[in-house]
């Protein structure tokens, strides 16, 4: 089953803040999945073409990484347009770590020009992750800042400084939060900072944890925040158990519970272990579009694309609506 | 002429003068024919004169004298040589019969009293009938006269003198008694005049309010048991001539070697118990296993190939460190076997001695060995039991003196204390202790005398040289042939003289000497000196000596250094003289270099609080308390429980069979009415601030109430505790008790206990390993007194002993004697060896039996464990709050293990009872007053001296940066407030360095060891001197 | 206060060169309190430098000095005999006294002995956590005393991202040591404090003119001024 | 860096003993008359815990072939923890050396009873083979001297002028350049 092919027009924005497809997808209260495609670590377009080829049809939207866990890779900017130019609608993320508040207005002036309508503003992994690592962080703004300085370029055509423009970007203003992290008692409140800042919508670090998501998002209805943002909940298909036992120990932030990592090594290494690791995501899936206030699911296949098409499918999310 | 006629004699019965007289036998006449008859005209004195003389008494027709003095009965009337009813006398006799008279006139003249001069016979060294027994009779050489006919009609000398070969063929008939015959050559030779032959005992009356008994003890000698061989076999020696042996100042210098040949041993065994645990010695003499262990090891040192054999019955390692001392000497492969041999042979061929012994198996062995040393016992000193006798106070059955439990200083006669081995033989730590203990007995008796005989010394007062060049002055010494017979001492000297600086340079026999020490005075005044650098041995002995010399010539005793060249340089490189003659040089330029630098100190006095706080309120703390309040001392004492007594309050009975409780409710009732005490219960030490005589404490109560408390001294005596260990089922089974168990048990005549039909104790249940590798001292005697007492309630109760070493020392072996004739089975296990504690079902034991060689198990009613005694609850705390380190098996260190038992390395705090070492009860209380004693030996000061060898802080300097503040072990340093520099009290400081060292910008001195002397010396070793 | 730490000595050395004459120069105010670079230290580098030139055969001569301040120049007159002597000064005063000295004597080459690294609190001896980044601007009144500027790595204005782990930094040092997470400091301090609202304030940009990016600053107090 | 072990070396060897402890094995050594190397010299410290980094350096410069300090065992300090204060200094100062290219092992801490005396004798006999081994320090090998002056100085040396009180800057005199200066 092949998705219809989405238009990308400037005049399908009315009563939208962008109008992006991802934007009509979540408005209209429908069960939104984006993916996500990291731009390659050279000047090698094509890697982000059969990326974006490989997504379309199953994703509203991906998002396109900006230098990932600080290594420096293809701007997420340009990577956006070429993604959008393959016919997948882009999230562009923005990270505070490499550019400071000029740049990050005039990226995004610059996006908004080449049709990109989706943004996520985020803090950025430390240069201590990456290949970089004696490189200067810059961090003029946080992310809540950079939500600020987008909502109040596209809302009230002012730059950051107070200074006013002629023609605002319409923007699809998203944010990222984990419902993980500590200290656990303030995320919930930390997202409805995010939300008076600005954001329209929020993709979750990846879940692995189940209960204390529900946690969370009990908290959230409790604030009713899940009627003021759009909630994505992050799912990463894990493809091995090495990967599951990186991620529980090294990523910071992460909550992988110990029985996730005994699933996946249970099985034989290779094939095995993959299926079963795309057998969780579905379950993951399913589970998670139960759960009231969730919007949607963001799907990180990080180095792993192929097997989004068939979790998307598998968890019965088939075919991906059009949008008028 | 013809003949005289003369009439025959016999000796008549002895007059009241033992004089026999010649009595004529009637009728028995007979002549001798002569020509010419000479008289010998007798002598007879003209007693008329002295008739005229009131007073003067007569004997006869002579006068009656004093034989020592020849004083007459009339004051200033002196009689001798024929006068005396001595005489008539010869010529020899009336000479000295003179010059004691002059003497006497001399002394009466001078209105001194008059002494005898000779009247004392010289000492005598008799040489033992044995010895004499080995001469060979020689007759004496006769004399070679000259020939009758030749004399004639001339004077030519009779006796013609032996010829040379004569002259010393006489001479080697010397026995070498050693008795002087006054020939006085000794008193030419020595330079300073030290030996005065006129010096004679005397005797004094003095009155004193107490005395105290430490006559020691008599070696056991070994000669009396005949199967050792010791005198006939020359290999054969007793410890203390071994002793002699590895001492370096001894008669080999330190080599050891066999007295037959002079080889050098490389089998050497060692006998324990020779006079000790024997039929004639029911009593061990606690410190043969010790030094046997010392001497094994220093064998090892002197001959490395050799791994000597201790033959022994237990390790009697019952001291402080002791068991780690032994395991060292096991680790340097010294071997320990438990035998005890029968006898010694020697291969009359090779000197070589021969051992049979028996093993624990029972199987016999023959060893060979160069040499065998009986470590001999200790036995009760003659000297001390005559003056016992002359006291009047009782001696035990084994001739030691009785003393009372409880009070173990005190004699049965009131004001006479005992102290060290004269009561039991003892170790040196325990000895020193009983002499501060003494101390603190007779203070408290003569409290109300306290400093009424006490003199001050009086110096010059002090020249101030701070605007003088230096001026040094160095003492090169000989110390006899000790440093000169390797150094070039003149060279050293001349060196010196050359040295920058230096005004006068000189070299001595002996620098430490009465006349060097005059001396260095005169030269001080002669020359101007400023400093003084003495060469020779250690500073730790012979500084102080040395600076008061200084302070006597006016100069500050800080202007002293002293350069070691006998300790480290003579004695250690006595193979390479040039070298050690260039190291000296060295040594003594890097002293000049340090001199120079050196800047006078003075000491301040600093007033202090006459009262003590006393931590823990068991035996230890209570008797210290008590002491001190008899003192007239202020007195605070802090126990963390609700009642005085500690873990005495549990024992029932002492192995002696006494019960303690007594003691301790006469002591506390003591306490009580003594105004002077303050009694805290239910507290403990909050908060501990100041330094010696002047601290400052908080004590808390349970309730958080707060008391500060102003103090000179502390003596901590928390004690120690049971340590529970997880051991043969301890606390997992009902039927499985420590030893404190029990004793709660007997007290409460517990039905376990009482209907037990049969009972264990395992000792050393924890302890001589793993984590308590050390011996708890008190738990052989625990175990033995119960035994013996469940022995006795009930003979056909069978009561077993798995013991690893048992040490019933000093006169408990007698209980451990009794225990096996009443029955009780002994067995000894090791550490690999354990028994086995049935974990379920009816308890039982099981044991390797070693006689049997097989495994046995035994159904027990009760088990008993000897737990190890670990520092009490709150000794860490403790140990952080004073400042005072722990040792590693939890105990207080104590400054000097030897010599300064009682003391802690800071001053003003003090240690007693089980929070040093566990002890029984009667080695606490001596503790105790020895804790008291040293604290009251700074109490009774008015003021303290503090300060010398301080940090000081340059506070122009200081940037205040805490550094002092934080990293002083003691934290003395402050930040004034009011000037906001770093300050250092002199009173608190102890003087380390570690400020001075960490200090940023150099603001901090440590005062007679500055970076400027420290350097100096480094510099001056380097520098080269024409 | 101001920290740093020595230089390796192969750097020092290769600062020094080939000079015949070598000061090395301590302060004795914040360098000398962080135990780097007070007259102790200077003592110990020139001993080095000296041993150094000895067993390399260079005839250096090298002496040590130091000075109350190095950022004063009335200090540095106190040590200008010394520094007229030397064809070089190796500095250990921060950053602030390496400069005074260079501007002081101009003419002489001056090398830093130091790296001068943050302004620092003494934890315990020996032990110094950065505080302060002299930003210009303080929060720390709404932080609960906590400065989000220089104790969260990414100097978030706007509460802890999501690598703050159980109160640590997903940052270690570069020992592998753990990092306080300053956000989750702030927030705690907050609850005690019962000010948990400040958390949730909008922060907006922070003001960076005030502090570095702002150009060299200078501040003068026109009231104390000389008249 | 050492040279080939030379037969006729004669190290010269600087210790820095605590007065409590390791002063008094050497005594001790002497008193047991053992023998051991005649190429240390001591220097009396009250504690090792007032060894210097300097005076280690200062003993290197001077020309000493190897440096060692003496202190109590660990743990029994007389006070308290001086000697694991020099111990830190002592492997500190190895750093410093290994920066210059000189071998840390010139430099070393001792621990030790006062009943060692033994121990003493080992220590010396075992850190002079070492320094055997290493060869002559190599600042006083190659002949340059920049201590020439100093010890000059240290001859020349004046009494501090107020003698009671914290020497002022009691180094001065020794430092290098201060005789450079007045030539």
């Amino acid at each position: 089953m092949t998705p219809e092919k989405t238009e990308i027009t400037e005049d399908t924005v009315d009563g939208y803040k962008a109008g992006s497809n991802l934007e009509k997808i979540l408005s209209d209260g429908r069960f939104a999945v984006t993916g996500e495609c990291g731009p390659p670590k050279s000047a090698d377009g094509s890697v982000i073409d059969n990326k974006a080829k490989l997504l379309k049809g199953y994703v509203d939207a991906v998002n396109i990484t900006d230098n990932q866990t600080a290594v420096v890779r293809v701007c997420s900017l340009a990577s956006a347009v070429v993604a959008q130019q393959n016919g997948v609608e882009a999230v562009m993320q923005v990270t505070c770590r490499d550019r400071n508040r000029l740049a990050m207005q005039a990226d995004i002036l610059g996006a908004s020009t080449l049709g990109i309508k989706n943004v996520l503003c985020l803090t950025g992994d430390h240069m201590s992750f990456g290949n970089h690592r004696d490189a200067k962080g810059v961090h003029d703004l946080d992310s809540i800042n950079l939500i600020k300085m987008f909502k109040d370029m596209r809302d009230d055509k002012k730059f950051q400084c107070g200074e006013e423009m002629t023609v605002a970007p319409r923007l699809y203003i998203g944010c990222a939060e984990n419902p993980f992290g500590d200290p656990y008692e303030i995320r919930a409140l930390r997202l409805k900072k995010k939300i008076l800042a600005g954001a329209d919508f929020v993709q979750t670090q990846c879940i692995f944890n189940l209960p204390k998501f529900k946690k969370w998002m009990e908290e959230i209805r409790s604030l009713g925040l899940h009627k003021e943002i759009k909630i994505m909940a992050g799912i990463t298909p894990i493809k091995s158990a090495g990967m599951a036992n990186y991620m529980k120990k090294a990523v910071p932030g992460m909550d992988v519970p110990q029985e996730i990592v005994d699933r996946i090594a249970a099985q034989e290494k290779g094939a095995p272990q993959q299926a079963e690791g795309k057998k969780l995501a579905v379950e993951m899936i399913k589970e998670l579009a139960e759960i009231e206030g969730v919007a949607g699911v963001h799907i990180m296949a990080v180095e792993w694309e192929p097997a989004v098409p068939e979790i998307v499918e598998a968890a019965g999310l088939l075919p991906r609506p059009t949008v008028a | 002429m013809t003949a005289i006629r003369l009439q025959r004699c016999k000796l008549g019965e002895p007059d009241e003068r033992g004089r026999r007289r010649p009595e004529p036998i009637p009728g028995a006449f007979f002549e001798i024919p002569c020509e010419t008859v000479i008289f010998a005209v007798g002598q007879a004195i003209v007693g008329d004169f002295a008739q005229g003389l009131a007073g003067v008494g007569l004997e006869g027709d002579q006068v009656k004298t004093d034989d020592s003095t020849l004083a007459t009965g009339r004051p200033g009337v002196f009689a001798g040589g024929d006068a005396s009813p001595k005489g008539p006398l010869t010529a020899i006799e009336a000479i000295a019969a003179g010059r004691k008279g002059a003497a006497s006139v001399h002394n009466y003249l001078r209105g001194e009293q008059l002494v005898s001069l000779w009247s004392n016979p010289l000492p005598e060294a008799r040489p033992d009938d044995a010895e004499v027994k080995k001469v060979t009779r020689q007759e004496r050489s006769p004399m070679p006269e000259h020939p009758g006919a030749e004399r004639r009609r001339n004077w030519v000398e009779v006796r013609e003198g032996y010829t040379e070969e004569q002259a010393i063929a006489e001479a080697k008939r010397c026995l070498q008694c050693a008795v002087c015959s006054e020939c006085m050559e000794c008193a030419r030779i020595c330079p300073p005049k030290a030996l005065i032959h006129e010096e004679r005992d005397s005797e004094l009356d003095l009155e004193v309010g107490a005395v105290v008994l430490a006559t020691g003890y008599d070696a056991y000698d070994p000669g009396s048991k005949g199967e050792y061989g010791y005198r006939r076999y020359p290999n054969v020696l007793s410890a203390l001539e071994y002793e002699r042996m590895l001492s370096a100042s001894g008669p080999t210098i330190g080599e050891v070697k066999r007295p037959s040949d002079g080889a050098h041993p490389h089998n050497v065994a060692f006998i324990q118990c020779v006079g000790s645990r024997d039929q004639k010695h029911d009593y061990c003499s606690s410190v043969c296993c010790i030094y046997a262990n010392k001497q094994a090891m220093l064998t090892t040192d002197h001959v490395p190939d050799c791994s000597p054999d201790v033959f022994l019955m237990d390790m009697r390692a019952q001291g402080k460190g002791f068991d780690l001392f032994y395991q060292r000497a096991v680790d340097r492969g010294v071997n320990f076997i438990r035998s005890r041999p029968s006898a010694i042979k020697e291969d009359p061929l090779t000197k070589d001695l021969l051992i049979n012994w028996e093993d624990e198996q029972g199987v016999l062995h023959q060893n060979r060995y160069d040499m065998v040393v009986l470590s001999v016992g200790l036995e009760p000193a003659r000297k001390g039991q005559e003056a016992a006798g002359r006291l009047g106070i009782a001696l035990n059955r084994h001739g030691f003196c009785d003393l009372k439990e409880f009070d173990p200083l005190q004699s049965s006669r009131e004001g006479v204390f005992v102290i060290g081995p004269f009561s039991e033989p003892k170790d040196i730590p325990d000895s020193v202790a009983q002499g501060s203990a003494a101390a603190a007995r007779v203070m408290a008796q003569l409290a109300d005398s306290r400093g009424t005989l006490t003199a001050e010394p009086v110096y010059p007062p002090e020249r101030d040289v701070s605007d003088e060049e230096p001026r040094v002055g160095v003492f090169v010494c000989h110390c006899g042939s000790n440093i000169a017979s390797v150094v070039d001492v003149k060279d050293v000297a001349e060196h010196a003289a050359k040295l920058p600086g230096v005004q006068c340079s000189t070299d001595t026999t002996y620098v430490c000497a009465n006349d060097s020490l005059q001396l260095i005075r005169e030269k001080i005044a002669e020359h101007d000196l400023n400093r003084v650098v003495v060469a020779s041995c250690t500073p730790r002995t012979h500084e102080p000596i040395f600076q008061s010399t200084l302070r006597e010539a006016g100069l500050n005793p800080f202007l002293f250094e002293m350069a070691n060249i006998r300790d480290q340089d003579s004695w250690v490189h006595k193979k390479e003289p040039d070298k050690a003659t260039a190291k000296a040089r060295d040594l003594v330029r890097m002293s000049v270099a340090r001199a120079r630098l050196l800047a006078p100190l003075s000491k301040i006095d600093v007033p202090l609080t006459h009262s003590a706080l006393v931590i823990g309120g068991g035996i230890a703390g209570m008797t210290a308390a008590g002491s001190l309040g008899d003192m007239g001392y202020e007195v605070h004492l802090v126990e963390r429980a609700s009642q005085l007594g500690g873990r005495v309050l549990q024992v029932g009975r002492t192995i002696r069979g006494n019960d303690p409780a007594r003691i301790l409710a006469t002591l506390e009732q003591r306490l009580i009415d003594n105004p002077n005490i303050h009694i805290y219960l239910d507290s403990h030490l909050a908060d501990f601030h100041g330094f010696v005589g002047n601290f400052s404490s908080v004590i808390e109560d349970k309730d958080g109430r707060r008391t500060p408390v102003d103090h000179g001294v502390i003596i901590v005596a928390i004690g120690a505790r049971e340590e529970r260990v997880d051991l043969y089922q301890l606390d997992r089974r009902p039927g499985v008790v420590t030893e404190m168990d029990l004793e709660r048990m007997l007290k409460e005549h517990d039905p376990r206990v009482t209907e037990a039909g049969s009972v264990g104790f395992v000792l050393c249940a924890g302890s001589l390993e793993g984590d308590h590798p050390y011996c708890s001292r008190v738990c052989c005697q625990h175990g033995v007194k119960n035994a013996i007492e469940l022995k006795e309630r009930n003979p056909s109760r069978p009561v077993y002993v798995w013991f690893k070493e048992m040490r019933t020392f000093g006169l408990l072996e007698e209980y451990y004697t009794r225990a096996r004739d009443l029955g009780v089975v002994f067995i000894r296990y090791a550490n690999g060896n354990r028994p086995q504690v049935s974990s379920e079902g009816p308890l039982t034991i099981s044991y390797h039996e070693t006689a049997l060689n097989r495994d046995v198990s035994l159904p027990l009613d009760l088990l008993v464990l000897a737990v190890p005694s670990v520092g009490a609850e709150g000794s860490v705390d403790l140990s952080k709050l004073l400042k005072v380190p722990l040792q590693r098996d939890s105990f207080f260190q104590e400054a000097h293990v030897k010599l300064r038992p009682v003391d802690c390395a800071s001053e003003g705090i003090f240690i007693c009872g089980a929070a040093h070492y566990p002890k029984s009860i009667d080695e606490t209380i001596s503790q105790a007053y020895a804790a008291a004693g040293r604290a009251a030996a700074l109490l009774a000061k008015q003021v303290i001296k503090a300060g010398g060898v301080v940090a000081e802080v340059d506070q122009d300097r200081c940037a205040a940066c805490l550094t002092c503040v934080r990293v002083c072990p003691y934290s003395v340093p402050v930040i004034d407030s009011e000037v906001k520099k770093a300050r250092i009290e002199p009173a608190t400081c102890q003087g380390c360095g570690v400020c001075v060292s960490e200090c940023p910008v150099k603001a901090i001195t440590l005062h007679h060891y500055t970076d400027a002397q420290i350097l100096a010396k480094e510099e001056a070793l380097f520098m080269e001197v024409s | 206060m101001i920290t740093a730490e020595r230089k390796p000595f192969d750097k020092i050395l290769g600062l020094v060169g080939e000079s015949k004459k070598v000061l090395v120069a301590g302060c004795d105010t914040c360098v000398a309190v962080c135990l780097t670079g007070g007259e102790k230290e200077a003592e110990i580098l020139a001993s080095e430098l000296r041993i150094e030139a000895g067993m390399n055969g260079r005839e250096t001569e090298v002496e040590h000095t130091s000075a109350i301040r190095q950022c004063e120049w009335e200090y540095l007159d106190l040590i200008s005999d010394k520094v007229d002597q030397a064809d070089v000064v190796v500095s250990l005063a921060c950053g602030i006294g390496i400069q005074s000295m260079a501007e002081k004597f101009a003419t002489k080459l001056v090398v830093p002995g130091v790296d001068t690294n943050m302004l620092g609190m003494p934890l315990e001896h020996a032990v110094w956590l950065e505080r302060c980044g002299a930003c210009g601007e303080c929060v720390l009144g709404e932080t609960a005393g906590v400065c989000p500027v220089v104790r969260c790595s990414k100097s978030l204005m706007n509460g802890p991202c999501g690598g703050s782990h159980e109160g640590k930094c997903e940052v270690k040092t570069p020992e592998g040591e753990e990092i306080d997470c300053a956000w989750h400091l702030i927030w705690e301090r907050l609850k005690a404090q019962g000010r948990e609202d400040l958390m949730f304030v909008d922060r907006p940009p922070k003001n960076w003119s005030k502090g570095s990016s702002g150009g060299p600053r200078k501040m003068v107090r026109v009231e104390a001024r000389p008249v | 860096m050492a040279d080939a072990a030379q037969p006729d070396f004669e190290p010269e060897i600087i210790v820095f003993a605590c007065h409590y402890c390791a002063y008094a094995a050497a005594d001790l050594a002497g008193v047991m008359r053992l023998d051991y190397p005649s190429s240390i010299r001591i220097i009396k410290l009250p504690c090792t815990g007032k060894l210097e980094v300097i005076h280690l350096l200062r003993a290197i410069e001077a020309g000493a072939d190897g440096v060692y300090a003496a202190g109590c065992l660990e743990g029994e300090c007389h006070y308290l923890k001086g000697n694991l204060w020099a111990r830190q200094r002592v492997n500190h100062v190895k750093k410093l050396l290994t920066e210059m290219g000189l071998e840390p092992e010139r430099v070393e801490m001792y621990n030790m009873s006062s009943a060692m005396g033994v121990r003493f004798a080992e220590v010396a006999n075992e850190f002079t083979a070492r320094i055997k081994e290493l060869g002559p320090n190599p600042v006083k090998r190659k002949g340059v001297s920049p201590y020439a002056a100093a010890r000059e100085a240290a001859s020349e040396i004046a009494l501090p002028e107020d003698t009671d009180t914290v020497a002022d800057q009691p180094n001065r005199p020794l430092a290098p350049l201060a005789t450079t200066k007045e030539g």
